[in-house]
């Protein structure tokens, strides 16, 4: 794997889960390990009891009725819902970006930073690659090399582009290493792998294992990726159709080291019977 | 009896004299109807006059000579002797031209104003006073610089005979006018160089309605020189406010009222025609080097 | 649930204050600003609003004020009619072609740049002074003005959604109405607003300069007289129509149109 | 490959006329058809280019010329600075909060609405007829249309960008100079262009009304003796002080500020 | 399957394939029977020779070296090639949205509509969701009845709202609705089931070869899903990393009715060997 240490510190191994991996709230986790680093991660408390829109024409719709879980320090939770359920809004919500709800979000450490992976890449169409990922790092890292980090994305030779000259996938893969460069206490990620070939995405993945287990990093992915989810959560967030009501939980307190192809593929089967519809 | 349509300012003297004139019935006497046609601006009654929205307006035979040198045909009835003055304020230490070294000077009307030209040439000549250079010269609209000059800013101002009668009213003295600027260049007497101005062919299509409206005027000038009363009726076209400045008013009206021959006028028009080419040149009076000898209407030689 | 410290977002309260409310508030708030101005300047140069509503009344009662705001109304009516179609359509036209831009820009700048008084005094010479005159001067003067903004509306059209209209074969109307006029509308409204006023301030200018009606010609003629009541009498009739064309058409208009944006 | 009927799409030929030749053309087809509405008019109130050009002459030579537009442009130019920084600040607050615009609307409006002359007789009588009263009253008319220029831009700005810089915890200045400015460049740019245009002509009128320098000042003075051709040169040579800022200055700076746009 | 019968003419079945299937040009294709409608079915004939892009900053990009293909008269064409290759490129040329390059492009029928779903959903955002539809008809059909479309893609109850206030997997539905409904000859489609939870993508694609199969429609999907390609198209075409060229050409000649899950799992495998890294 390639290494971009200027951005994100050595990691003992990318895949190998030395990150915290279950959650203390959960039935089936166990006590994760603390992370060594000074800072404590944060950890996320989520209940948005109810959500509305007043669209335009006047019609009331109600987006998420009931939905709480909790995300442990350092963990990496996945959202996964119908089109259209309210996966968005709720990360929206968490996000700060929408404070008209019921409800409450708490963080342990409401100071640390948080970095978002829209659903849409969301670069600023007039400065080039690199700027857009420049601007987004907190002032006394402004000066970093973010020669690796782009290298990893294959981005090297477009950092001069502006996003227009991008294709759509490029650009997502500019909106993910905004998102990684700040090395953020919290990660939001809206679908970050669609568009992408398999082995971009798989790629990528790799990098986004890598940095959220290099620092004490509390990530939560919306997918609509099964194999995805498996491949990368500590526990997994069920969504009903809208309004988004909490369908269950799945924890998968396996390490990442020890999650091969066979038993990706025996997990998902396994989910897939237990929630019917999302593979 | 023939309609003429004259445009004319809506608180301007003209008006004072149309008014009376219709109140009294003098233009149906001389077998005209007069129609008042209000404008806001001097500039708008020359555009009226040339767009052919009116017949007749006020303005002075500089304007016509200088049109009529660039094909125009239009002719000039001389209307009112009255002219812009320097006022100073009662108490001012100005007495003389020299005085006015290093002072504040307000001149309406700009830089190619013919009495602003007379004066400073009459200064120059009598009291080697160059005023352009020697005091500090602010242009401005005459509503300004009447407020600048009551406010004090100015130390004097050179401005249109009715905002100089309404300062007089107000305390404020004349130091020199334009009559006695163009008295000092030759002119024999008080010069009308403001008149009725119209189209020589309108004229002579409605010679009737032409001599007839000068006839009216003339009469209605006599009333307003004779009548008290009739002031105190003009009062709202007049705007004076009280009555001392409505009589300083009167008084300066009936001191422009012109007397003198046509023939007499023309001769000392054509003189300050020519001191006024030597002061400002072309840009002044245009391509005519000398008062276009059309410029006083026919009409006035023959029929007086 | 246990309530743990942390960063806590609730509900926002919803606003309390009506439009209409802070509309009142914002008049009565200048009003009262102005008759404190006025009073500590005692001066007849800043009126208190008492005297410029005495001077209102004296010239609404005779009729005269009325009927010189209905003439300046109609001729900024018909000139706005006129300046905005004209000037959208050259604007849309020079946004949208290069070239064409590159050979009428210096044109437009030229008619930017003539003076008001040139127009006008032409135009009165020209075509004599009457209604038409004045309406076309106006219009003259307003006209660069429309197109420098809508052109710059133009030249910031989305092509995303032009390559889909292309595609999906619309009518050049339709282009128009659904995929065109919704993106200039901001530069309409801001050629609007901005419109109104400098046509306004142009028919005063042309009022003054030979037309013997309308504001222009009333407030010229204060003006001699030093009148400042009177003047601002006639200034803020013509603010408080223009105020309710903003209130009742131009708000209304940009709510709908702008519908889709949301509330934020 | 076999050739068949169908659509065929080739590469479009390279624009071969360069931007200087077509505004060269430009300039040329304009004096052309001047020359020839001069020569069919034959009025002194429609001169041909060349008297124009001897008014010209004949008042730069003495210096005259140059002068006055000195002054003029340095007054145009104090003032855009002035009008262009208070109203895009003011635009700006404006678009971005709903409630600071409910109260402030109806004050812009009236300042929108003021003549001009008024704001200048005031300015004049408060400040003394100098230059900074004659900038200021040139800037405090001009605000007002930059105000409603600049808060369309800011009502119209893109919300999904201002939430992004919110999350990455942008600084006001980076907020401002990346998410905001560019995303106002068109409205800027429109605001400029008439901007200037509007200035220019507002400083005709103060110039006229209480300066005593200045392009309007002459063209004031050759007005009263109808001297079209002397106020055609006086107000070329603005144009063409204008028409070289668009060139030098405005369109280089907009080519940077939308290459990001991409040609087509 | 729903019927949305006023928009799209019945069909006898939803992925039986009755449309043709196969390219009479490919060596492994067997001649398709004639549709029995009127008009002649579009068939196009790619071939890019090479497309330059110049950056704002002054550099050259070739996007695209060498590609060229045909699709036959109502086949379905995939495809497949790594992120940031060229394939929205490639779509964008063959639309006519750019013709700045060398090579050709020729369609039998070039009066024949074109429908695009684009990466983005590109819809008016000004417009309800109903009229962005709708707007696409042509003039006359502007009175059909969209209901039952709007039924089968879950948008019956949100006609009226503006795309704002959509999802993107909602967004999404409505451009593929606004393809559909205008029953287009030639329909290109840019990776049209991303950000769609898997049942609702399964929806869609039985929806797609509905209406693909109803009538002559010569179709083209990008794609990076190989999954999806398989299902769905008779010739996937592979092209390699940036500049484009022509990696491979693959047919399906089986019948979609006998395409069964043993079946795609194999020929998923069998491709994925040939083409190493698109799986
Ligand atoms: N401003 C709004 N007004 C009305 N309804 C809205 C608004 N924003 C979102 N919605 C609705 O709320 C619901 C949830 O939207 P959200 O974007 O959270 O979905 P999602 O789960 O992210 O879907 P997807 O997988 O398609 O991205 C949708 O039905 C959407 O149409
Ligand atoms: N205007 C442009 N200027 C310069 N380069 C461009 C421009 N447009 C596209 N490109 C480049 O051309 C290449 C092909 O772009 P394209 O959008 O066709 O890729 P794609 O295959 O659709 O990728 P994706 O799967 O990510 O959508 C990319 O490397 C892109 O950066
Ligand atoms: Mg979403
Ligand atoms: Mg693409």
């Amino acid at each position: 794997m390639t290494d971009f240490s200027a951005t994100v510190p050595p990691s003992s191994a990318a895949t190998t889960g030395t990150g915290p991996n279950a959650d203390p709230l959960s039935e089936r986790g166990s006590a994760p390990p603390m992370p060594s680093s000074p800072a404590p991660p944060a950890s996320l408390d989520v209940h948005i009891a109810e959500k509305r829109f007043v669209s335009a024409d006047g019609t009331d719709v109600l987006a998420i009725a009931d939905l709480a879980f909790t995300a442990a320090a350092g963990s990496f939770t996945a959202l996964i819902g119908p089109s259209g359920c309210g996966k968005t809004t709720a990360l929206r919500i968490i996000l700060g970006l929408d404070s008209d709800f019921s409800g409450h979000i708490r963080r342990a450490d409401p100071e640390g930073r948080i970095a978002a992976v829209f659903q849409e890449p969301r670069l600023l169409p007039w400065r080039d690659v690199e700027t857009n990922v420049r601007l987004a790092l907190p002032p006394e890292r402004r000066a970093d090399d973010l020669g690796p980090l782009f290298e990893t994305l294959g981005l090297a030779d477009m950092t001069r582009r502006f996003p227009g000259e991008l294709s759509l996938g490029l650009a997502r893969r500019v909106a993910l290493a905004r998102a990684v460069a700040i090395r953020p206490a919290l990660l939001l990620l809206d679908e970050p792998f669609v568009s992408l070939d398999e082995e971009t995405a798989a790629r990528l993945r790799a990098l986004l294992l890598d940095v959220w287990s290099a620092r004490p990093t509390t990530a939560v992915m919306v997918t609509h990726n099964l194999r995805e989810a498996v491949e990368l959560a500590d526990r997994i967030v069920f969504l009903t159709e809208r309004p988004a009501r909490l369908r269950g939980v799945y924890d998968l307190p396996t390490p990442r080291a020890e999650r091969d192809a066979f038993w990706q593929e025996r997990t998902v089967a396994e989910v897939g019977a237990l929630y019917p519809g999302v593979i | 009896a023939e309609t003429v349509r004259v445009g004319v300012l809506k608180f301007g003297t003209v008006n004072w004299e149309l008014d009376a004139m219709k109140r009294h019935g003098i233009d149906a006497k001389h077998g005209v109807d007069v129609e008042i046609i209000p404008f806001a601006g001097e500039d708008a009654t020359g555009i009226a006059l040339q767009g052919g929205s009116v017949d007749m307006i006020v303005t002075d035979w500089l304007w016509v000579s200088r049109q009529r040198a660039e094909g125009g045909s239009y002719v000039f009835a001389p209307y009112s002797t009255s002219v812009g003055a320097i006022m100073v304020p009662g108490d001012s230490p100005i007495q003389s031209f020299a005085d006015l070294s290093g002072k504040t000077l307000g001149v309406a009307g700009g830089p190619l104003d013919k009495n602003w030209l007379l004066i400073q040439a009459l200064a120059l000549r009598d009291a080697q006073t160059d005023l352009s250079n020697d005091a500090r010269i602010i242009y401005g609209a005459p509503p300004l610089l009447a407020e600048k000059a009551r406010s004090g800013e100015l130390d004097a101002v050179l401005i249109f005979w009715n905002y100089a009668a309404r300062l007089e009213a107000e305390g404020f003295r004349r130091l020199v006018s334009g009559e006695e600027a163009a008295k000092a260049f030759g002119a024999s007497g008080p010069v009308a160089t403001i008149g009725y101005v119209f189209d020589e062919a309108w004229a002579k299509e409605h010679a009737d309605a032409a001599s007839g409206f000068i006839a009216a005027s003339k009469e209605t000038k006599q009333l307003l020189k004779a009548s008290d009363a009739e002031w105190d009726a003009l009062e709202p076209l007049v705007n004076a406010g009280d009555a001392a400045t409505l009589a300083v008013m009167r008084d300066r009206y009936r001191e422009g009222i012109p007397a003198r021959d046509v023939v007499e006028e023309e001769k000392d028009a054509a003189k300050l025609y020519q001191v006024l080419e030597g002061l400002a040149g072309e840009k002044l009076v245009g391509p005519g080097k000398t008062l276009d000898p059309g410029t006083y209407w026919s009409g006035l030689k023959n029929g007086s | 649930m246990p309530r743990r410290a942390g960063c806590d977002v609730q509900r926002a309260p919803s606003r309390r204050i009506s439009p209409a409310a802070v509309t009142t508030a914002s008049m009565l708030a200048l009003l009262a600003l102005w008759w404190v101005a006025a009073g500590l300047a005692q001066s007849r140069l800043l009126p208190t609003p008492a005297a410029v509503a005495a001077a209102f009344w004296r010239d609404a009662r005779t009729g005269e004020l009325p009927f010189h705001l209905a003439m300046t109304l109609m001729r900024v009516a018909a000139s706005f009619v006129v300046a905005m179609t004209i000037g959208s359509a050259i604007g849309l036209a020079l946004g949208l072609s290069r070239t064409a831009n590159r050979f009428f820009n210096p044109w437009v700048i030229l008619f930017l740049n003539l003076p008001a008084l040139v127009v006008i005094f032409l135009l009165f010479i020209w075509i004599g002074t009457n209604e038409t005159a004045a309406i076309l001067a106006i219009a003259i003067n307003k006209i660069p003005n429309v197109v420098v903004t809508i052109r710059e509306g133009a030249q910031a059209l989305d092509r995303q959604l032009a390559e889909m209209a292309k595609v999906y074969r619309f009518s050049r109307r339709d282009r128009l109405v659904h995929v065109i006029l919704p993106q200039l509308q901001p530069y309409v409204a801001a050629a609007t607003r901005s419109g109104l006023s400098l046509i306004w301030k142009i028919a005063l200018v042309v009022e003054l300069f030979g037309l013997s009606s309308g504001v222009g010609f009333q407030i010229a003629t204060y003006f001699s007289l030093s009148n400042v009541a009177a003047i601002l009498a006639y200034t803020l009739a013509f603010v408080a129509v223009m105020l309710l064309v903003e209130l009742l058409i131009v708000q209304p208009l940009e709510a709908r149109a702008t519908r889709w944006r949301g509330k934020s």
